[in-house]
């Protein structure tokens, strides 16, 4: 058992509402030096040795992420 | 990226040859010449971007723009409607000085694309249409329909686009109403997204989209400026500027909820302190199209600078700017000495507002990037004086043939068993089941005025806690109905809509719609467009209830296939008192069911045929529209009058199907008896219209019955509610316990969907 | 004088206006409180009302606990000014930790909106006081993020002081632990619930009338009480 | 200018729907291999050198989680 993580962001084009509201939030909280926030989702998956890359590659394009608007990454 | 220099005016009057992209914009060779005539000289890019949009086929209805005049030309007279077609949402007279707003829109493209997003910048389109009339956003419904239930593509799409409705609509505060759920193979690649908002406002405070008075300001303010759905854009950037800046541009828009309901709650108080002069939302074709309409509505001038345009993404340019359709984003035009009060409004909201011109009497919308002059032209011209034309229209030479296999061999149930499992087919299927699933995920008691909503025949809210006054309004369309006759399937579409909102014990008085079709370019959809306009023209007229205003969504479909024609029609009644309104739950012990109107042999394109046999042929139900008005007339007086307790009209599934609602709405039995000699089966399916099932409490079965006589309504008496039975029974035929009623209507979707 | 009870509006609140109409309804006056607006104007009550607080982004209610206004209802609540969040108010007090545990996604995974049965476990609060023990009600719930998780300690603790004020019955809309629908603080003056009652107090619109106690209890507790 | 990374989890033992669902449609889908899927959030934070390790944990700690049933870890 291995456990792989996977992030999963919104393109850099896309409108990110509550990255955006973090942000506000921050300001008012008096900290500054944050010039940007994205938020993200972040899966954890605990694989056996049958699941290669191609597969988590599968798994995160179908089911983790939506293409059409998000990108992920993996890590194991 | 290298800097390369814009295409000014200067520049394109010294470079007449210089080839530009207008063909990937979507523009006819035909078309482009005829914008270089306007000019004079060829268009800049940025010019060239505003008139491709402006003359698309969604902002500039060129294939529709004919068919469409009939709404205006056979609009009845009535003296409840305050502004017409032709601003962004008709507005009606509710009495007592107040007004209401209401419109309908499509959303289908997006919503396949990305069915969350795209459902949820549906909602949040419609609802800035609404808002910018002057109006308080108070309610929206959604018309749905998808391919088969149970296919992985209905899977993705659907759970997706309920989500966007509701999480958009849910988060601004508006409670959704009604809509409808429906299901055909058609539809498959390319489901259809209807959102309508219903706004409300005091007669005296309409705002139009006029950009009048030399000197005022022109205000942008909402959301920053992104690359959303600018696909086209880009053809124009890399043609005119460097490899380097081709990215990909998103097509998919992402909707900012919590930025909308800020911005509406900031033009409301922007509105109450009446600190415009006029103001625009921005949609499809963004600034291009607020700036070319708000111009072109008023004075006729507009200068902007460009640069002043407050963006989220710094890359983007000129073009890109102008068509970019970011979400959220409004243009108001403001007199200077307002501009402080206004933009301190929009502080208190955190709303981002930025001067980016000034109205002129110029007569040209001129606009600058860094100082140079990018565009000039007269506004009307790209807003209003796009190309126009009349399709080929031709009736498919199947459409006989398809007409005249009537179904009348399908075999018919007729023992008691076989329509009892009729019955619970019927109810069970896609189309008829329960739609629960969908409207739980919709918030239907935020703002606390909501006095019916799903699954009533009409949702129906009161204006405002200060009053008794209401609306009622009901969505309907039948895409098996319009196939087989355009011109009917318009009319009963019309005709179904405005039975249900009478049911409530409304009275109708007006009419929005979105006309959902396949490619214009095809001279038999052209032809089923025609007709269903004609229509729905004729009907309105008839019915004295006026098009206000609606939406035309063309090129719907898979390949070559197209969807079936779905004209979908918004009917909007006043009630003076809401309290009186009449819901559909069978609820008083003892009480007589009534059938109102008549009923023959009516299956073509109906639930049954479909559902049992996967049959569309033959004629779908006559419509009598005269007849409509009569059972509408009925059902308010009965309302007025409390004549009845509960009503329902029929429509697919027939009286079953009606009866079934009646009974789980209000958890209550009843004992049927059909009429002497009926045939059961067509009794209990046939869809034939102008018909509703009311109950009558026994003290008022003599006042009823002599109205009716009266009034030349046919009425049987067909039963009795038998509260506590927990059964519905059909007499000699048939009976069914409530929950096993409950759980073939109930379980359709929550199957699939979990 | 009439009983006067703060609605605090933040961006993104939605049934303020729902719950100022039940408060005037229960005989009391609404006093609408900006979140941008530290002063409390010397309500007797507080009211933190359902909506999507700045979109509720993030997690719900987590920007608001950060709002001026948010301050002196901490503060006037450790006092012992009675607060009731509804709903998303219910998730700002958590946020603000005035109420113990939180509130996650529903375990359906959709926003859930229909007429819920409840049974008030606690009539000791200020804002239940109406009720019997053990009544049951039927009132609306409309969420996408209403279940209430705390570790098993909390959970125990909970319903060891009786701090449960109400649960559902019939059918846990939302997956919450233990049924819990409401909660209150040991003092009792803070009560965080997820269904909405201020949707039944009239009869016309919403559902029923069975909500109007959690707003009429507040004006049988004499105020110097409350303040105490 | 950099990039921190903050992934935000349940505390094991909250229950997790989102992570459920993934599971069994991975099931659905015919995957086997994957024993447990949890999801979170995935921040993207851009930070100027004013930003210390104390005031990212600060910043996770009061805004990005909620310590009452999340965990948080920090990536420079
Ligand atoms: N997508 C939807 N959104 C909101 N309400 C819906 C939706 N689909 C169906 N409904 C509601 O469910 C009920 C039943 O729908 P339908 O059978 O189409 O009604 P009718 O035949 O009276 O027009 C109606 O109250 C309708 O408004
Ligand atoms: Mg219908």
């Amino acid at each position: 058992m291995a456990r792989v993580a996977v992030d999963v962001v919104l393109k850099a084009e896309i409108l990110d509402p509550q990255g955006q509201a973090i942000l506000g939030a921050l300001a008012r909280l008096g900290i500054s030096g944050v010039s940007d926030v994205r938020q993200g989702k972040h899966f954890q998956l605990e694989v056996d040795g049958s699941v290669d890359d191609e597969q988590l590659a599968k798994i995160a394009d179908t089911l983790l992420a939506n293409p059409v608007i998000e990108d992920f990454t993996i890590r194991r | 990226m290298t800097a390369v220099a814009v295409d000014t005016v200067a520049r394109a009057a010294a470079t007449p040859e210089q080839p530009q992209p207008y063909a990937e914009l979507g523009l006819a060779e035909i078309e482009y010449r005829r914008i270089a005539e306007i000019l004079g000289r060829r268009p800049t890019s940025a010019e060239l971007a505003i008139y491709s949009v402006m003359w698309s086929e969604h902002c500039s209805y060129k294939s529709s723009k004919i068919h469409l005049r009939q709404f205006g030309e056979k609009a009845p007279q009535t003296d409840t409607l305050l502004v017409g077609m032709g601003e962004n949402a008709g507005v009606v007279d509710a009495g007592d000085g107040w007004a209401v707003t209401f419109k309908i829109e499509s959303h289908n493209h997006p919503s396949y694309v990305e069915p969350y997003q795209g459902a949820a910048t549906g909602v949040g389109g419609i609802v800035r249409d609404i808002l910018t009339m002057g109006a308080r956003p108070v309610a929206v419904m959604d018309s749905l329909r998808f391919g088969p239930l149970g296919l992985p593509d209905t899977d993705r799409v659907l759970p997706g686009v309920v989500a966007g409705v509701g999480g958009y609509g849910n988060c601004l505060g508006l409670p959704n109403i009604g809509g409808e759920t429906a299901f055909h193979e058609s539809y498959l690649g390319n489901p259809l997204v209807n959102a309508l908002c219903v706004g409300v406002m005091r007669t005296d405070g309409i705002k139009l989209a006029r950009a009048d008075g030399p000197g005022n300001k022109v205000v942008l303010f909402g959301a920053r400026t992104g690359g959303d759905g600018i696909g086209g854009a880009s053809v124009l950037a890399s043609a005119s500027f460097d490899q380097e800046h081709q990215k990909k541009r998103p097509s998919v828009q992402v909707g900012d909820p919590f930025a909308e309901k800020v911005l509406i709650e900031c033009c409301l108080e922007i509105f109450a302190a009446d600190l415009v002069v006029g103001i625009q939302d921005l949609g499809a074709a963004g600034i291009s199209c607020a700036t070319t309409e708000l111009a072109a509505a008023g004075t006729g001038g507009m200068d902007v600078e460009l640069d002043l345009v407050p963006l989220r993404d710094p890359t983007l340019v000129p073009e890109e700017i102008l068509m970019s359709e970011s979400q959220e984003r409004m243009m108001a035009v403001v007199a200077p000495d307002r501009l402080d009060d206004f933009l301190n409004v929009c502080a208190k909201w955190d709303v981002l507002a930025t001067v980016i011109g000034t109205v002129t009497d110029s007569g040209r919308l001129r606009m600058t990037w860094h100082g140079e002059q990018i565009v000039d032209l007269p506004p009307r011209t790209a807003a209003h004086e796009g190309p126009v034309y009349d399709r080929p229209i031709e009736r498919p030479y199947d459409q006989d043939v398809f007409v005249e296999h009537d179904g009348r061999t399908l075999p018919r149930p007729r023992t008691g068993d076989e329509l009892r499992a009729t019955l619970l087919r019927l109810t069970s299927s896609p189309n008829l089941a329960s739609k629960s699933w969908v409207t739980d995920q919709y918030d239907r008691y935020v703002q606390g005025n909501t006095v019916l909503a799903a699954p009533e025949d009409a949702g129906m809210i009161r204006l405002d806690e200060s009053t008794v006054r209401g609306v009622a309004l009901s969505v309907d369309g039948n895409g098996r109905y319009t196939n087989l006759d355009p011109y009917v399937g318009a009319q009963l579409a019309l005709a179904e809509a405005y039975r249900n909102v009478a049911a409530a014990g409304a009275r109708p008085v007006a009419v929005t719609n979105c006309l959902n079709f396949g490619s214009p370019e095809d001279p038999g959809v052209m032809w089923q467009f025609a007709e269903a306009v004609r229509g729905l023209a004729d009907g309105c007229q008839i019915l004295r209830t006026p098009v206000t205003g609606g939406n035309v969504s063309f090129y719907n479909q898979t390949g070559n296939l197209p969807i079936l024609p779905t004209p979908v029609v918004g009917v909007l009644g006043v009630i003076d008192d809401v309290t009186r309104r009449t819901a559909q739950g069978f609820r008083t012990d003892g009480a007589l069911v009534y059938l109102l109107g008549e009923t023959e042999d009516e299956f073509g394109g109906s639930e049954w045929a479909y559902t049992v046999h996967g049959f569309i042929g033959g004629r779908p139900p006559t419509v009598d529209l005269a007849r409509e008005r009569l059972l509408a007339d009925v059902l308010i007086n009965c309302s007025r009058d409390g004549l009845v307790d509960s009503a329902h009209d029929l429509s697919e599934g027939g009286l079953a199907q009606a009866l079934v609602e009646c009974c789980l709405r209000g958890d209550a039995g009843a004992r049927i008896v059909l009429p002497e000699g009926a045939d059961p089966f067509v009794a209990l399916f046939s869809e034939s219209t102008a018909r509703a099932v009311v109950t009558v409490p026994r003290t008022e079965e003599v006042r009823f019955t002599d109205m009716c006589t009266a009034r030349r309504m046919p009425f049987a008496r067909i039963g009795v509610v038998d509260l506590l039975d927990g059964r519905l029974e059909v007499q000699g035929l048939f009976s069914i316990s409530l929950r096993e009623l409950r759980r073939a209507s109930a379980s359709t979707l929550p199957r699939r969907f979990g | 004088m009439p009983v006067r009870v703060g609605v605090v509006t933040f961006p993104g609140s939605l049934d303020d206006r729902d719950a100022a109409r039940a408060v005037r309804i229960a005989g009391a006056e609404a006093v609408g409180l900006w979140h941008a607006d530290p002063s409390l104007h010397g309500v007797d009550a507080v009211i933190l009302p359902g909506g999507f607080s700045y979109g509720d982004y993030l997690r719900c209610g987590a920007i608001a606990r950060f709002s001026p206004v948010m301050e002196s209802v901490v503060a006037a609540a450790r006092d012992g000014l009675p607060v009731l969040g509804i709903c998303n108010g219910f998730q700002v007090l958590c946020e603000s930790h005035l109420l113990p545990g939180a509130l996650i996604r529903n375990r359906v995974r959709r926003f859930v909106c229909r007429e819920q049965r409840l049974r008030i476990d606690d009539v000791t609060s200020v804002w239940t006081s109406a009720y019997r023990l053990g009544q049951e009600i039927t009132i609306p719930i409309k969420n996408g993020e209403g279940a209430f998780v705390a570790d098993a300690a909390t959970l125990d603790r909970l319903e060891g002081e009786g701090r449960v004020v109400a649960r559902y019955v019939d059918g846990n809309p939302n997956g919450s632990y233990r049924d819990i629908a409401g909660i209150r603080n040991a003092a009792g003056n803070v009560v965080g619930l997820m269904p909405h009652p201020e949707h039944a107090v009239d009869g016309l619109v919403g559902s029923g009338t069975e909500g109007l106690g959690f707003f009429s209890g507040i004006l049988a507790t004499p105020p110097a009480e409350t303040a105490a």
